[in-house]
C-alpha cells in the first residue's frame, strides 16, 4: 500500500509528472496508487479492456504485437517516466498492443473511469495533463515512423 | 627569367604565308601539333600536319542548340570562335589507364598510382587557344595539381604542352567572356600568342619557352600600323560580346536559390545528355571503368569522363542523392558559378559558350542564371578568374594525400552480423597506421571497383575495417580471408575533431555500421578519458542480430565511467532490451549539453533526427559533428562523385560539424 | 540431338530432328519412307513470323534498309546491298565508283564471316565427328583459332565501313553516311593478307574432308557479271540457259503454295526446283574467280563434284573465302575516298526490284513506292525459301543411300545434308511452320 | 556463387543460348568475340546453344541467355519453362529487352497483317503481339541493342565469372558521342538524332558516322522525349513516330510517344 506522498514522489521523478505544477500532481496522486511487476508479467493484451493509465517510475516494458507467423515483435520499449495506457483516456478503452515486463517495474497507477471524470470536471488540470499525454503520444508516433522507414535495411540486392 | 622575356617580348611580324615555319619548329621539338580544322561541319581540334589544315576561310556561327561552319571572304586561319573541343581531350583525356591491378602468388598488386603518370606522354603544341581556353587550362590545373591530391596524368601531359595563343575576332551569339571576365584579350598563361592580320599574324611571347621558339624564327619587329590594326580586332571582339552580365550576386544568389522554381522549369526542357558538361573546357568529374580479362586476375582501371547529370553519378547502394533531373541541372549550374568558387577561389566558367551551342535542346545558362540566380544585364566591374584563383580559400599542401594503392594483407577477420565483417589486416604503411580516428580508406581487389571503407580500429602494427556486403565490391571484400591481400588507397579525408573532447562531455551516437568508424573515437576516448567529462554512448540497431562489436560494447557497458546505452528498431521476444529508435535513449535524459560535443554517424536520415534532439539538449550545432556517405569514387576530391553544395565530402569531410553544412544537410537532392 | 526414336510401324520408318543444330534459326526435319521409298521430306521452319514485308510499309528507302537488315544477323549486309540496289535502280541514282567498290569491299566482308562461320562453326564438325567447333578446339586447338581469325578479318571488314558487323550502319541510297579514309582501309591489310592464307588453307583442309558419295545433276541459278564474280551486280542466269536482269527475279520464279505443303517456296513458273549459293556461283560463274581462287579450284579438282555434290559444298565455301579475301585486298590496294559519301537524290513512285548474291545464294528484293516514295508493297525473296524445295528434293533422292544405316546415324545424315546448304532459316521472312499442317 | 567460389573452379557455371522471335544476331556476337571465345569456353560450360553445338541440354542453367521476343503460344510455354530451369536469366537484344522490330505489329490488328504477306494466314501460329520476355518472366540482367554490343556481353560473362556487377551505364549516346569526339549531328547538321534519350552501349556508332541515332538500345531511364522533340533541330512532331517507331518502340516512354503521335508508319492496314 502506498502512501500518497510516496505516489507523488513517484510522479515527480520522472519526465511525465515533472512538469506538473505541484496541485496538479497532488491531484492526480489523491486518485493514484503504487502498483509493482515482476519480470515476465504481461500487464495488459493487445485488444483487451484498458481501465488505466500508468507512470513507469522504474523497471523497462515492451510494448509487443503479435504478427502471425512471425510471432511477438517488440515494437517499442517503455522506460521510466513514460506512459502506458493512454487508451484508458481514449475510446474504445482497448489496448493497442501486449505490454510485458522485461525488468521489475514500478507504476504510479491511475483509474481510468475517475481520471476521465476528474479531466472532465477541471478543463485546467486536464489541459496540463493532456499536453503531457499529447506529448508522450506525438514522440511515440514520430519514432514509430522513423522505424517504418527501416533506415538500417539493407538496400534491395541485386543478383550479382 | 623573367627579364629575358621582357627583353625580347617585342611585338613580331609573321608574314601570313610563314605560318608553317612557326610550326615546323615545334614540330622539331617532338612536338605534335593540335589546331582547329574541318571536320564533319564543325571546326574541330585535332592533329595537324601544317597551315595548309587550318581553317583558312572558313568561320563559325553558334546559337542555342545551334552551330554551323561558314564561308568567309577574307583567307585568315583564325577568324573564328571555339567549336565543340577544348585542349581538354588532350590535356584530361575523355579515356586514360590509370592503374593496373593483378592478382599474383604473392597476393593483389597495383602498379601505377591513381592517377598515375602517362610515362612520358607525347608532348603536345595547341596553336590557336583563346583567352577564355587559357583560363579553363589554368582551372583545371587548379583542379588537378594544386589540391592534396594532385592527378598525375594530368601534370604530365599539361607538363609538355606548348601553348600557342590566338586573340580571338570573331565571337559568337553564344560568347560571353567578357562577363566572366576571361577574354577576349589573351593576358596571361601561353607561350607564344598570335594577332592575325589579313597578312599576317603579330608575335608576342608569354613564356621562356615561348622566347626560344620565337627566337628560332629571327623574325623582324611588327610595325605600328600592324600594331594599331592588331588592338582593332581585339576591341572589335569586345564590342561584338554586347554589355556583359552582371555576376556580382550570382554566388549567393544560386546557393540561396536550392528551391527556386527555375529549376524544375529548365528540368522539363533538359535531356540530361551530359553535352553541356562533356564540351566544358572545366568539367573534371570522371569514373573508373574496370577492365579485366576473364576471371579478373589481371585489370586496368580506366578513367572516363562522366558527367553530374548522369543518374547513377550520386548513386550509393541505398539509391541516388540526386534522384531528379532538376537536382542535376542545379548541382551543375550551382558548381559551375558559385560552389566553385567556394572550392576553388573561382568560378568554374569562362564564358565560351559551349555549352549553349551544343545543348542539343538550346537551353542558354545565362538565361538561367538571369532567371534562378538574379543575374542582370548591368554592366559591372570584372572578376578577374586568374587573380581570384590565387586566394583559393584553403590552405593545402598539394599532394599531400596518399595517391597510390597499397597492398595490406589480412591477418584474419570477425564475422559481425549476417552480412558485415571486421577485416583485421596487417601493413607496415606508415601513413595508414598514423590515421586519425574518422578517416577512411579506399578498398579494391582487382577487376572491382574502388568502395570507401572506415577504418574501425587502428593498431600499432595494422587497422581494421568493418564492411557491410552492400554490393559485389564489398561483398568480394568482406569475403577475403586470412592470409588474403587487398589494395588501399588512404587514410583520407577529415576525421574526428579528436581535440574538442577534451575538457568537454562527450556524446557518441551511432546507427547501425555507423558504429564502424565511430570506434577509433571511442578508442579515443578511452586513452584520454581523464582529460573528458562525462562520455554517453549510444547506439542504434535494426534488429538485435545486427549490433556490431558486441562483445566489445558488453565490456564498456560494465565499465562505471562510460555511459552505454543500446537500444533496437525492432525485437522478437528472446531481446530484453531497449527496442525503439536511438534517439529514445536520450529525448528524455536529464543531462546538460551545454557543455557537450557530440559525433553522430548512421543513415543520412537518422543523423537528421538525432542532431534535432541534440540540439534541444543543448549541444549547439558547431559542435555535433557528423560523418556523411556520398559516392565516393577517388577519395581524394578529382573525381566529382561526392560534391554536396561546396563541399567535397571525400576531401573536405565525411566529417562535418552541423554548421559547416547549414541547409546543405537537409536540402533534397543537393 | 534429339532424334525422337523411330516409330516402327509396318515397313515405315521416320526421321525426325525437332530442332535443327547449327544452322541459323529454327528448322526441323521430317523424312517418312514407306516400302523403301520417301513419301516425305519436309525441311520445317518454325523461325516465329515477323512479318518485314509488312513492317516496311510507309517507311523511306533508307528507313528500309535500316530495316531490312534486321531479316538476318548473319547477312544483314546482303539485304541492305539488294534492297539499296532496288532503290538506286528505282529511283535512277548513278553511283560513284568508289562508292561501288566499297559496297563490294563491305560484301567481301560479309561472305568471308558468313562463310568461315559455315565452314568451321556450323558445317566441318560434322566431318570431323565433333558436336561443334567448341569441341573440335580441344583437339584442333590451332585450327579453330586460325578460323576465328579468318572471320574476325571478315568482321572488322564490314565494321570497319559499317560501323559494326551485324547491322551496319554506314549505307544509304546513293552510298554511304560516312566512308573510310584510305588509311583506316590500308590497316587491314595485313590481317587479310593473312586471312588469304588461312583460306587457302581452308580449301585444303575442306577437300580432304570425306565426303557422304551423291551425285545428281541440279538446276542451278546464280548471278552472272561479264567482268566480275557475282555479288552486287550481274544478270540471273542458270545452268538451263536462263538470262535476265536482275530486276526481273518474277519473269522466271515465283513463290507458291505447293499442294502438300504449307511452305511457301520459289520455284520456276514451270514448277520447277533450283539451287542458289556458292556452288551455284561457281558452276555458272567460275571463270570469274579472283586469280588465287581459281588456281585454288584448280589444284582442288574438284569443279565438277562442288557441282553435282551438295556435300562438297563446304568446298565451294572455301574457294569464295579465297576469292572474296582476295578482291578485298585488290579493291582496298585501288581505293579512293569517293568525292562525296552520297549522291542526293530525290523521293518519288515507282518500281524498285535487284537481285544480289548473298552468301548463301540470290537474294531478291522489289518495292513499290507510294507518290511520297515510301514503301507501299514489298517482296524479298531470301535464298533459303528459294533453296528449299530443292534440298528437299535432294533429301529424297539421298534417302536411299542411308536407309542401310543405324538410324540415329541416318538422321545425322540427313542433318549434314540440310547443312550443306547453309540454310538461313531466320532469313525466311515468310516460311510457314510445317507442324500446323493437317496431315492424313 | 561468391567469386572465391567461383575461383576456386569447383564448377564452370552452365550456360545455355537460346533464341525465339529474332534475326539470330544477338547470339551470333558470342560467336563474333573471336578473341575471347575458347576462354569463355573453358570458362562456362555451353550446355546449350543450337545455332552453335549439336548437343542439347534442356536444363538447369546457371546463366540463360535468351534473345528473341515472345511471338507465339508455344514460344511463351518454352519460356516459363526454361525460367524454372534457369537461376540467372539474362535477355540479350531489342527483340527480348523491348519486343523488336517486329513489336510494331502491335499496334495494328493481327489478322490483315498476316495476310498481307501469308496467302493463308490462318494457318500461321502466331500471337497477336510480339512483347518483351520481361512482360512474362523476372530477367535478372539485360544487354541493350540491335544488336547487343560485343563489349557489353564479354563484360557481362567476366562480371558473372568474376562476381561483380556488370558495368552498362544507363546514360545518353551523347555521353559516348562526345568521348570519342564525334560532331553533335543535331547541332551541326540540324539532323533527328535519339542520341540525348537512348541508352548508351553502341558507341555512339550513329552520329560517328554521321547520322542521327536510331534508337536500337532503347530509351534511357530519364529519356525526356517530349522535350527531345519539342527542343531539338531535326525532330519535330511530323518525323517523331517514324524515328521513334524501330528497334525499341515497344520500350516506355517510346511506346506512349508513338501512341500520342497516331502510332507508327504503316500501322495502319
Amino acid at each position: 500500500m502506498s502512501t500518497r506522498s510516496t505516489v507523488d514522489n513517484a510522479l515527480a521523478s520522472g519526465w511525465f509528472g515533472a512538469g506538473l505544477t505541484d496541485a496538479a500532481r497532488a491531484h492526480l496522486a489523491d486518485m493514484a496508487h503504487l502498483t509493482s511487476y515482476p519480470i515476465g508479467e504481461v500487464v495488459i493484451r493487445e485488444g483487451q479492456a484498458i481501465d488505466s493509465l500508468a507512470v513507469v517510475v522504474e523497471g523497462r516494458l515492451a510494448l509487443r504485437l503479435n504478427v502471425p507467423g512471425r510471432g511477438a515483435v517488440t515494437v517499442l520499449t517503455i522506460e521510466p517516466g513514460d506512459v502506458i495506457g493512454w487508451s484508458a483516456l481514449i475510446p474504445p478503452h482497448r489496448a493497442t498492443s501486449t505490454i510485458v515486463v522485461l525488468e521489475p517495474t514500478s507504476v504510479v497507477e491511475l483509474e481510468g473511469a475517475a481520471l476521465r471524470a476528474r479531466l472532465d470536471e477541471d478543463p485546467i488540470l486536464a489541459a496540463a495533463v493532456l499536453w503531457r499525454l499529447l506529448d508522450a503520444v506525438a514522440r511515440r508516433l514520430s519514432a514509430t515512423r522513423t522505424q517504418l522507414l527501416d533506415l538500417f535495411a539493407q538496400p534491395d540486392r541485386e543478383p550479382w | 627569367m623573367a627579364q629575358a622575356i621582357a627583353s625580347t617580348n617585342v611585338p613580331r611580324w609573321l608574314p601570313a604565308d610563314q605560318l608553317d615555319r612557326l610550326i615546323d619548329v615545334l614540330r622539331a621539338d617532338g612536338r605534335t601539333i593540335i589546331g582547329p580544322t574541318v571536320r564533319d561541319g564543325a571546326i574541330v581540334l585535332a592533329e595537324i600536319q601544317g597551315a595548309a589544315d587550318l581553317p583558312a576561310g572558313r568561320g563559325d556561327e553558334a546559337s542555342p542548340g545551334r552551330y554551323r561552319v561558314t564561308q568567309r571572304e577574307d583567307s585568315r586561319r583564325f577568324d573564328h570562335a571555339v567549336g565543340p573541343m577544348s585542349p581538354k581531350r588532350w590535356t584530361f583525356p575523355p579515356r586514360a589507364p590509370i592503374r593496373l591491378g593483378r592478382r599474383t602468388s604473392a597476393g593483389v598488386r597495383f602498379s601505377g598510382v591513381d592517377p598515375r603518370p602517362t610515362p612520358r606522354p607525347t608532348p603536345l603544341a595547341f596553336i590557336g587557344v583563346r583567352a577564355c581556353e587559357l583560363a579553363a587550362i589554368k582551372i583545371q590545373d587548379h583542379v588537378f595539381l594544386d589540391g592534396p591530391a594532385v592527378d598525375g596524368d594530368y601534370r604530365a601531359r599539361r607538363a609538355s604542352a606548348f601553348l600557342v595563343a590566338v586573340e580571338c575576332a570573331t565571337p559568337t551569339s553564344t560568347c560571353f567572356c567578357t562577363s566572366m571576365g576571361t577574354g577576349p584579350e589573351v593576358t596571361t598563361g601561353f607561350d607564344v600568342v598570335l594577332t592575325e592580320l589579313d597578312d599576317g599574324f603579330i608575335v608576342r611571347v608569354g613564356s621562356p619557352a615561348g622566347v626560344t621558339v620565337v627566337d628560332a624564327l629571327s623574325l623582324s619587329p611588327a610595325d605600328g600600323s600592324a600594331m594599331k590594326a592588331a588592338e582593332a580586332v581585339v576591341a572589335g571582339a569586345r564590342d561584338a560580346m554586347g554589355s556583359p552580365m552582371n555576376m556580382e550576386n550570382v554566388h549567393e544568389g544560386l546557393q540561396a536559390s536550392p528551391e527556386h522554381p527555375g529549376w524544375a522549369a529548365v528540368a522539363e526542357r533538359c535531356l540530361s545528355c551530359t553535352n553541356c558538361t562533356l564540351v566544358c573546357p572545366t568539367c573534371f568529374c570522371t569514373s573508373v571503368v574496370e577492365r579485366s580479362d576473364l576471371d579478373g586476375s589481371i585489370s586496368t582501371s580506366e578513367r572516363t569522363w562522366d558527367s553530374c547529370f548522369n543518374e547513377g553519378f550520386a548513386k550509393v547502394a541505398g539509391g541516388s542523392f540526386r534522384p531528379l533531373v532538376k537536382d542535376r541541372y542545379r548541382q551543375w549550374l550551382t558548381h559551375k558559378f558559385s560552389t566553385w568558387w567556394d572550392q576553388f577561389g573561382s568560378s568554374g566558367c569562362v564564358g565560351c559558350g559551349r555549352c549553349i551551342a551544343w545543348c542539343p535542346a538550346g537551353i542558354d545558362v545565362r538565361e538561367e542564371l538571369a532567371v534562378i540566380g538574379g543575374v542582370g544585364p548591368v554592366p559591372m566591374p570584372q572578376l578577374s578568374v586568374v587573380a581570384a584563383a590565387t586566394e583559393a580559400p584553403v590552405t593545402i599542401s598539394p599532394g599531400s594525400v596518399p595517391a597510390a594503392f597499397v597492398t595490406v594483407h589480412v591477418d584474419g577477420s570477425s564475422r559481425e552480423t549476417a552480412d558485415t565483417m571486421t577485416l583485421h589486416l596487417s601493413t607496415t604503411d606508415r601513413r595508414l597506421l598514423a590515421g586519425r580516428p574518422g578517416q577512411f580508406v579506399m578498398a579494391t581487389l582487382p577487376a572491382f571497383s574502388a568502395a570507401p571503407i572506415s577504418i574501425s580500429r587502428f593498431r600499432s602494427d595494422g587497422l581494421d575495417l568493418t564492411i557491410r556486403a552492400a554490393g559485389p565490391a564489398t561483398r568480394a571484400l568482406t569475403e577475403l580471408e586470412r592470409g588474403s591481400t587487398l589494395g588501399v588507397r588512404g587514410p583520407l579525408g577529415r576525421g574526428w575533431p579528436v581535440e574538442e573532447m577534451t575538457g568537454r562531455d562527450v556524446v557518441i551516437v551511432a546507427g547501425g555500421v555507423g558504429l564502424a568508424p565511430l570506434r577509433p573515437l571511442i578508442d579515443a576516448c578511452l586513452a584520454e578519458r581523464d582529460a573528458l567529462g562525462a562520455v554517453r554512448i549510444y547506439l542504434g540497431a535494426r534488429t538485435p542480430t545486427d549490433r556490431l562489436f558486441v562483445e566489445e560494447v558488453g565490456r564498456l557497458a560494465l565499465r562505471m565511467d562510460i555511459e552505454v546505452e543500446e537500444t533496437v528498431d525492432r525485437a522478437g521476444p528472446v531481446w530484453l532490451g531497449r527496442v525503439g529508435i536511438v534517439t529514445q535513449l536520450f529525448d528524455h535524459a536529464t543531462w546538460d549539453g551545454r557543455n557537450a560535443v557530440a559525433f553522430v554517424c548512421g543513415p543520412e536520415r537518422m543523423m537528421q533526427a538525432t542532431s534535432e534532439v541534440l540540439f534541444s539538449r543543448g549541444i549547439d550545432v558547431d559542435r555535433t559533428w557528423v560523418t556523411l556517405e556520398r559516392n565516393m569514387s577517388c577519395g581524394v576530391g578529382l573525381c566529382g562523385h561526392c560534391q554536396l553544395g561546396k563541399f567535397f565530402v571525400c576531401k573536405d569531410g565525411p566529417v562535418f560539424s552541423l554548421a559547416e553544412l547549414g541547409p546543405a544537410f537537409t536540402t533534397d537532392g543537393l | 540431338m534429339t532424334a525422337s526414336a523411330p516409330r516402327r510401324r509396318a515397313r515405315t520408318r521416320r526421321f525426325e530432328v525437332e530442332g535443327l543444330t547449327r544452322v541459323e534459326g529454327e528448322g526441323s526435319l521430317r523424312i517418312v519412307i514407306r516400302d523403301g521409298e520417301v513419301i516425305e521430306a519436309q525441311l520445317g521452319i518454325f523461325e516465329a513470323p515477323r512479318y518485314f514485308e509488312r513492317l516496311v510499309r510507309g517507311r523511306t528507302p533508307d528507313e528500309v534498309l535500316d530495316i531490312v537488315a534486321r531479316i538476318c544477323g548473319i547477312c544483314p549486309v546482303a539485304y541492305q546491298m539488294s534492297a539499296v540496289h532496288a532503290f538506286e535502280d528505282g529511283v535512277g541514282i548513278e553511283i560513284d565508283p568508289a562508292v561501288r567498290a566499297l559496297r563490294r569491299l563491305l560484301y567481301c566482308g560479309e561472305w568471308i564471316e558468313s562463310h568461315a562461320l559455315h565452314v568451321y562453326f556450323l558445317h566441318a564438325p560434322d566431318f570431323m565427328g565433333y558436336a561443334s567447333a567448341i569441341e573440335l578446339a580441344r583437339d584442333h586447338r590451332v585450327l579453330v583459332e586460325r578460323a576465328l581469325a579468318l572471320k574476325k578479318a571478315g568482321n572488322h571488314l564490314v565494321a570497319l565501313i559499317g560501323g559494326r558487323p551485324i547491322h551496319p550502319v554506314s549505307v544509304r541510297v546513293g552510298g554511304f553516311y560516312h566512308t573510310p579514309t584510305r588509311a583506316e582501309l590500308t590497316a587491314l591489310r595485313p590481317e587479310l593478307t593473312a586471312a588469304l592464307d588461312i583460306a587457302l588453307e581452308t580449301v585444303a583442309v575442306t577437300t580432304e574432308l570425306n565426303t557422304p558419295d551423291f551425285s545428281r545433276e541440279p538446276r542451278l541459278v546464280s548471278l552472272r557479271h561479264p567482268t566480275d564474280y557475282p555479288m552486287n551486280e550481274g544478270r540471273i542466269v542458270s545452268t538451263d540457259g536462263l538470262d535476265l536482269a536482275p530486276t526481273d527475279w518474277e519473269r522466271a520464279f515465283a513463290e507458291d503454295q505447293v499442294g502438300w505443303s504449307n511452305a511457301l517456296q520459289a520455284r520456276t513458273h514451270a514448277g520447277d526446283v533450283y539451287l542458289l549459293g556458292p556452288s551455284s556461283r561457281i558452276t555458272l560463274a567460275g571463270d570469274k574467280l579472283h586469280p588465287r581462287a581459281a588456281e585454288a579450284l584448280a589444284q582442288s579438282g574438284l569443279a565438277d563434284e562442288i557441282r553435282r555434290n551438295p556435300f562438297r559444298s563446304i568446298v565451294a565455301r572455301a574457294i569464295e573465302l579465297v576469292h572474296a579475301t582476295a578482291v578485298a585486298i585488290d579493291i582496298i590496294d585501288d581505293y579512293r575516298p569517293p568525292e562525296r559519301p552520297a549522291t542526293p537524290w530525290n523521293p518519288g513512285p515507282g518500281t524498285a526490284a535487284w537481285a544480289t548474291e548473298a552468301p548463301r545464294g540470290l537474294l531478291f528484293h522489289t518495292y513499290e513506292l507510294d507518290e511520297e516514295g515510301r514503301v507501299a508493297t514489298a517482296r524479298i525473296v531470301p535464298p533459303t525459301s528459294q533453296n528449299q524445295a530443292a534440298i528437299e528434293a535432294d533429301l529424297t533422292d539421298f534417302a536411299p543411300s542411308v536407309l542401310g544405316l543405324p538410324h540415329d546415324e541416318a538422321t545425322h545424315r540427313f542433318e549434314q545434308l540440310i547443312r550443306s546448304y547453309d540454310p538461313c532459316i531466320s532469313c525466311a521472312t515468310h516460311f510457314l511452320d510445317l507442324r500446323v499442317e493437317d496431315r492424313r | 556463387m561468391s567469386p572465391t567460389a567461383r575461383r576456386s573452379g569447383r564448377r564452370r557455371p552452365r550456360v545455355g543460348v537460346v533464341k525465339f522471335a529474332s534475326c539470330d544476331g544477338c547470339q551470333l556476337t558470342l560467336l563474333d568475340l573471336e578473341d575471347d571465345l575458347l576462354a569463355i569456353a573453358e570458362r562456362f560450360d555451353i550446355v546449350e546453344f543450337p545455332e552453335a553445338t549439336s548437343r542439347r541440354s534442356a536444363g538447369p542453367f546457371d546463366v540463360l541467355l535468351v534473345e528473341g521476343s515472345i511471338s507465339t503460344e508455344e514460344q511463351l510455354e518454352e519460356l516459363l519453362r526454361l525460367r524454372r530451369e534457369s537461376t540467372t536469366l539474362v535477355t540479350i537484344g531489342a527483340c527480348a529487352t523491348a519486343g523488336g522490330i517486329q513489336a510494331l505489329r502491335n499496334w495494328s490488328e493481327h489478322g490483315p497483317w498476316a495476310a498481307t504477306v501469308y496467302p493463308r494466314p490462318e494457318l500461321i501460329e502466331s500471337l497477336a503481339m510480339a512483347t518483351p520476355v520481361a512482360d512474362h518472366v523476372t530477367v535478372d540482367a539485360e544487354l541493350r541493342g540491335c544488336p547487343i554490343d560485343p563489349q557489353q556481353l564479354l563484360e557481362l560473362l567476366t562480371a558473372l565469372v568474376v562476381g561483380r556487377r556488370p558495368q552498362l551505364p544507363d546514360e545518353s549516346v551523347c555521353a559516348e558521342c562526345k568521348r570519342r569526339g564525334a560532331t553533335c549531328v543535331v547541332v551541326s547538321q540540324g539532323t533527328a538524332c535519339l542520341g540525348p534519350v537512348t541508352r548508351t552501349g553502341c558507341g555512339a556508332l550513329c552520329p560517328v558516322y554521321g547520322r542521327g541515332c536510331y534508337g536500337c538500345f532503347g530509351p534511357r531511364n530519364d529519356a525526356n522525349v517530349v522535350s527531345l522533340i519539342a527542343n531539338t533541330a531535326g525532330l519535330d512532331d511530323s518525323v517523331a513516330s517514324t524515328r521513334l517507331a524501330g528497334f525499341t518502340a515497344w520500350a516506355e516512354p517510346f511506346r506512349s510517344v508513338i501512341d500520342d503521335h497516331g502510332g507508327p508508319p504503316g500501322a495502319k492496314p
